[in-house]
């Protein structure tokens, strides 16, 4: 197991994006193995999707969540934990419908975990409908005349809501899109991965191998970045936004870790007593 | 009317401390050894309207207020309005004469003495004290004592306030009640204290919670408590967010617990379903108020017991069980704590705004309580989910080299996922198997409180109800068998097979029996009648013993 | 095996048209007169994999497919694997000899032929309508025909490609099989078709859904629809914004609709609460799947009845109906939508993916489908929540001049909230009048299908596990009496109760047997054995009529 | 009632914000009145909190909702009878935190209802928990250290959503607030209206006069105004952001309206007998 695949069968679309981000995660865990994380305090979580069955693909411990959710359970380990790592792999359906929430708040609290969007603009594994991230006009079984809403723009809309790392790469750059993934897993922070993952039955590699386009600076300021997500177009990866600010954990308890340094059953009963005789 | 029951009331609008008046009556009366209950009654509102809280008192042990009160204090006019007929036999009003004139009753001039204060509004609850000092026969000495510890803000003006009004009151009804001192003073507290301090006792690591009426003190009192037991306590999102958030925490071995009332329970669903599939162990704090909807928030009903039930889709075991006290809503929820752990499948406590947010004396034996651990993975091959005779598989967590999957969908012992119509039947015959071993061992345990009586008839009930019961009989010197199942699933049939064919009533507070319904249904009781209140209000013991009266003639 | 019944298996990668060849198979046997029913197996997930369709005709009506066919196709080794036990005495197995060899069956080299032409991907299901035609005695000419219809892209090329595969296979197996003609073509539709036209039928305006298989396709095909009809069908953030707007569009009197699985159904729960006391009403269609939480998503069960029967908190009446049939679907559909509007209280047409995503001929008598229409206001004061002896408020909807309030508070007569302790109780009998008036309504009504037998023994059943025994029943030549109560809640006890000490067995898709539970428990009904299946697939009714023979013995 | 007042006994606070919200919508209907819109083509929706209790009040029809749901009741409403004007109550826990996801589409949409957001910073009708508006460091019941978390910024927010009409007032100018909400319901699209509205128990009125500034120029263009959202100190009030893009309904169904032009049963069953005989 030591290229991190489990014995399962893979069931995505023979040419499907998910493959690239596949290989990149598993190319990025020893580099990141490399740099002191060890592979044993790397969690996965997924939602439910094309996307999400990486769970089953990768072989690393994890929570395989609801539709829409894995954000939360990615949030409840890392606040129970703060010693694992947590990866969060998501839908654009997942992270930006169902779970639009769950994804604004991490970001706004600024939760030390790694968000890849796999943006795929439809819900895939329900046969195509129009998502979040789909272009207006987009005909899927639930809009035959074509959707009726814009995009969001998951750049802007992430840096808006407080991420502190946010970056796009494209599942066909399996070079760009590691690197990312290091990047995004070593900062310390919300960071979020928007990966363009094209989904063969709906789009053509070569629409996004002709128009994937590289961000030529990083952005410095926050304007900066902000006019970057909405200049450039949606085909455009590297990094947006970079910035630091307290992670929630460490907000929360300092360096306390309420699992491995849990407070003994005596000690609570005695706290208890003294609570009671305070009452 | 009792007269071993010593009732005070205290009325007025939200803003001026009338909650905190009756909690400091509570803690006068057990200071003297006596045992105390205190309901607040209050809308939902933040200033104004009107608020009471009631706060009954015996030489014993005593579970529920009394409507009719000896002594009763209302700030307003309309506390007087609301409280007339809530006066005990030989009991005493005592009104704000610069509101208005009463016939019945001693007036005060509340208003005007308090205007001469800066804190002209946070003054009536001394007052309140003062009142229930000079009529209970306590020292001036004695009662400044108290308003200095509890009202430490401007003490020197509450104390000159506090002493003005003992003066007024004096003449007229100084002394006027004969308290006789108990044994030992106890501590008092809330259901959702006890709650909190159960699940701290019984290993609790991490509580999220959204805002919810009447569990919302669950988590105001866990993120007080966090610092000092080293606790993570999050106010999230949205009730959505909670309960996964308690699952990712519980994945890491960490104990999890999360509470809410109906509304934020049935956003829980979802999550209870997947707790159920992964086999995740999750404690539900469901605190009910009267419903539909959004209802009566800030009144109690217990017409959720159907729904937490069978709460969640697919075929799983949800542990539901419903503390009859403020004690046992202590021991039950480090039990319940442990359960879930031992069955890693999620469990609901189910409980009320009558037994959440009441406070009474209370005396619990520490040592006594569970301490949740799970059955752990030793040695060999690491399966998530692997088969044994008992249904439970031993659990492992990460950080480990070993891999531990968690799954949402159908999955194999590993975790990962199938669709394969053998694993499909076998994995849902394996987490079936959970059941027995659970009956097994509750059968061990005593989870139904069986109060044996003389009558014919037998009383069942459950919750805070219990409370309502037990004082109800007490004070109609009833005495009837009563009966009250903690756990409602498994709900303990075979220790109710005995009743089948006896003449039993069932006392609930749900407009459509629903308790009823599960004893009739799934224990096969013969139920001749129920008594029912849903108004929000819990019952009154005098009214509900003339009830009970009746019936059982 | 029942040698009235003829049955063609198709089985591929998921992408290779299987589903297509299926049903395309299914009109050439409505076309020739004949009843047809279809059922699609497949995983989740978009190529690959393996997917089959199995449909099964008779010059009768018929209610399930058979596992074992007389004709089957594969497009690969998977398929032949999976299916080699599929195969009927005397029938035959076709299989792509590109991909392997085999002893029993004709091969045929699909691979290499179909890579002759440039869509090679979609010629498999061409493929197997051409050896269908072939096996069954059609014409070339007949043949190209139906290509032509139901293959319209490439059609030369897919005329050419059947014309090689029937020439392939003619010489072994022509005409192999005879399948008399029936009296008259009729349509096949799904159950999901059934339930999105019986709702248009029944008055629909707006549709809301999220996807979610297996109710997904109600919400392709009424957007397909909407503009036909007039409709709004919006594909919303999440099934809690959908639950919401179908209340916000009933409120302007729109007739709402929604759809959804057991995560989504668990999502709305609180919704429904809200439609509870707001009166709102509200269909809510409920597609099962094995659950607990994302479970099996393409596959069947029937594991949410119990969530189903009382899901929101508090007490209110939740309308509970499931169809047995693709028919009844339609009928029952309208029909719950009219129920709704009439006692203004949320509805569950509780269903599985066996009956939504399978289709057959149905014989549908339009003029008979209910409209929905409630009572409406007509003069004097208007209160929306005035109390009436049958619990039911006239209806008014904006714009009016008459100020109309939908509260999901506890409320007054007028909507206004309140907490006083009256007036809730007052609203509480309100709304619970309304069972008995739904009970009286119910009791007219023809609610529990009965097929009177010879048996001492009666088989209780329910939703599309109906169809299931229904067939199996007729090819195992039994004759038990069959009950399947179509309403579940309220549970029509009065139909039942002639049966309660009788020999009761009852058959469904739960692993806790949740309608045995039911009947028991509600109905109070001796039930001797159940026979459970719950792997996610169907009954097969030769394998059910086995196990129903050794229990009946 | 023609002051547009029920007989509902009110239980705000004295002194609360909410009056001014309750006395300037009454100010606003009868402008809008007298500007062609019908009052009874008028309905509310509020959520549950302090600022929904303005249902019971105002005596107009609709819906009062869930906690945080109100938006989708609303949008309901628009989408099933557009000649329905829908005016939205939300309170800042109602509208950005349970229901954030709801008040993000209906922006994303477009969709044409009035979104008054009561911002008191406080979940106040539940005793004052931190909200996603208050300050970090916030002391309430649910965060006695200090809340961990940096509040979203409302007008930048609505603007990255969708919203096409993104202003700011404050519950103590009420000329203001009428003139902003006239605007508000005015406009064709997506109206997100902000209200500074004081919670007397948790904040002080003079705080907010003190502070409180006029936008001096409303920005003409996008960033213009997330200029204006993300540079102005948050008492700033004014129209930060007024756009126009197809509302939600029309792109449904251009002019029809489902209720009000209904097709009827026999018209449907010809046409089901249609779609049958095709199958
Ligand atoms: C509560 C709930 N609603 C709906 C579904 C059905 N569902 C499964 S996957 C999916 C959409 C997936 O889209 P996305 O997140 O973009 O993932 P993709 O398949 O495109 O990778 C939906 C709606 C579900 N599982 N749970
Ligand atoms: C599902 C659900 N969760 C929680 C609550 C309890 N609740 C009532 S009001 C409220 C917060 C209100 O805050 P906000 O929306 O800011 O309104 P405000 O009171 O400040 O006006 C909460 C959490 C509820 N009614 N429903
Ligand atoms: S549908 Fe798209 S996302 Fe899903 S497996 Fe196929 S290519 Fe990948
Ligand atoms: S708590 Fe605040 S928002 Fe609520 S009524 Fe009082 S002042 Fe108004
Ligand atoms: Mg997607
Ligand atoms: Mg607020």
């Amino acid at each position: 197991m030591e290229d991190l695949k489990t014995g399962a069968e893979i069931t995505w679309c023979p040419g499907c994006g998910n493959f690239g981000i596949f290989t990149a995660i598993r190319n990025a865990i020893p580099i990141l193995e490399e740099k002191g994380i060890k592979r044993e305090n790397v969690v996965i979580t997924a939602g439910i999707g094309c996307h999400a069955k990486i769970f089953d693909y990768l072989n690393l411990s994890g929570i395989y969540g609801l539709h829409g959710r894995n954000c939360s359970n990615s949030e409840g380990i890392k606040i129970a934990n703060p010693d694992l790592k947590v990866i969060n792999f998501s839908g654009d359906a997942n992270g930006l419908a169902e779970g639009l929430t769950h994804t604004m708040f991490a970001a706004k609290r600024n939760q030390d975990i790694t968000f890849i969007l796999h943006n795929n603009s439809v819900y895939a594994l329900t046969t195509g409908q129009f998502s979040p991230l789909a272009e207006k006009g987009w005909k899927g079984p639930s809009t035959p005349r074509g959707s009726y809403e814009e995009p969001f723009n998951p750049m802007s809309l992430m840096i808006e809501a407080g991420a502190t790392f946010v970056a796009r790469s494209f599942a066909g750059d399996i070079k760009h899109l590691t690197d990312i993934m290091v990047q995004g897993v070593e900062h310390e922070g919300f960071s979020f991965i928007e990966v363009l993952q094209p989904a063969v039955p709906y789009h053509k590699w070569a629409e996004y191998r002709e128009r994937v386009e590289y961000l030529e600076k990083e952005p410095e300021t926050y304007f900066e970045a902000i006019k970057a997500a909405k200049e450039k177009h949606k085909f455009t990866i590297g990094v947006f936004y970079r910035t630091t600010r307290p992670v929630y954990h460490k907000e929360l308890y300092d360096d306390h870790n309420p699992v491995t340094q849990k407070i003994s059953r005596e000690i609570r009963l005695d706290k208890i007593r003294k609570f009671l005789s305070d009452k | 009317m009792n007269n071993d029951v010593f009732t005070f009331l205290v009325g007025g609008k939200a803003g001026e401390g009338v909650k905190k008046a009756g909690s400091v009556a509570s803690h006068i009366f057990s200071s003297m050894g006596r045992h105390v209950f205190q309901m607040d009654d209050y809308m939902s509102l933040i200033r104004g309207g009107h608020n009471f809280s009631v706060i009954s008192t015996a030489h014993r042990w005593i579970s529920s207020h009394y409507m009719k009160a000896n002594l009763v204090v209302n700030f307003d006019k309309r506390s007087c309005e609301t409280h007339v007929n809530d006066i005990a036999e030989n009991g005493i009003m005592i009104f704000n004469s610069d509101e208005q004139e009463l016939e019945n009753g001693i007036g005060i001039p509340l208003t005007s003495e308090a205007e001469k204060y800066p804190m002209k509004n946070l003054m009536f609850g001394v007052g309140a004290v003062a009142i229930l000092a000079a009529t209970i026969g306590f020292e001036k000495e004695e009662m400044n004592q108290i308003i200095k510890d509890e009202y430490p803000r401007g003490i020197e003006n509450n104390i000159e306030f506090a002493s003005t009004i003992y003066d007024i009151v004096y003449p007229d009804c100084g002394n006027k009640f004969f308290l006789e001192k108990g044994d030992r003073e106890r501590p008092i507290i809330t259901g959702n204290e006890a709650i909190s301090l159960g699940a701290i006792a019984g290993g609790l690591d991490v509580y999220y919670g959204y805002p919810m009426t009447p569990a919302s003190t669950i988590l105001h009192t866990l993120a007080r408590e966090a610092e000092n037991f080293g606790l993570a306590v999050v106010h999230a999102e949205s009730e959505i967010a909670v309960i996964n958030m308690a699952i990712g925490s519980a994945f890491t071995g960490a104990r999890a617990m999360v509470g809410t009332s109906g509304g934020g329970f049935a956003l829980m669903t979802e999550g209870l379903s997947l707790a159920g599939i992964t086999e995740a162990p999750v404690l539900i704090i469901l605190s009910q108020r009267p419903g539909p909807a959004t209802g009566v928030p800030t009144y109690t009903e217990q017409a959720d017991l159907a729904f937490a039930l069978s709460a969640g889709h697919g075929d799983f075991l949800r542990i539901v069980a419903s503390p009859t006290t403020v004690r046992e809503a202590y021991y039950l929820t480090a039990e319940m704590l442990d359960l879930v752990w031992k069955f890693q499948t999620p469990g609901i406590l189910l409980t009320e705004k009558h037994l959440s947010e009441s406070s009474m004396t209370v005396e619990i034996d520490l040592e006594k309580s569970k301490w949740a651990e799970p059955k752990m993975y030793k040695d060999g091959n690491y399966k998530r989910y692997q088969d044994k005779d008992d249904g439970i598989s031993p659990m492992l967590f990460p950080p480990s080299k070993k891999i531990i999957k968690w799954n949402s969908y159908e999955h194999d012992e590993l975790g990962i996922t199938t669709e394969d119509a053998k694993k499909i039947s076998f994995m849902h015959d394996k987490r079936n198997k959970k059941l027995e071993t659970l009956i097994d061992y509750l059968k061990e345990q005593q989870i139904v409180k069986i109060i044996r009586g003389e009558n014919n008839s037998n009383i069942f009930t459950y919750g805070s109800t219990y409370m309502s019961v037990l004082e109800a009989l007490r004070c109609g010197s009833l005495n009837p068998t009563t009966v009250a199942p903690i756990y409602l699933n498994p709900l303990p049939i075979w220790e109710l097979k005995e009743f089948k064919n006896q003449d039993n009533i069932v006392i609930e507070q749900s407009s459509t029996g629903q308790f009823t319904k599960l004893l009739k249904e799934k224990a096969g009781l013969n139920v001749r009648n129920t008594i029912k209140k849903y108004d929000g209000r819990p019952f009154d013991p005098l009214e509900l013993s003339m009830k009970i009266k009746e019936v059982l003639e």
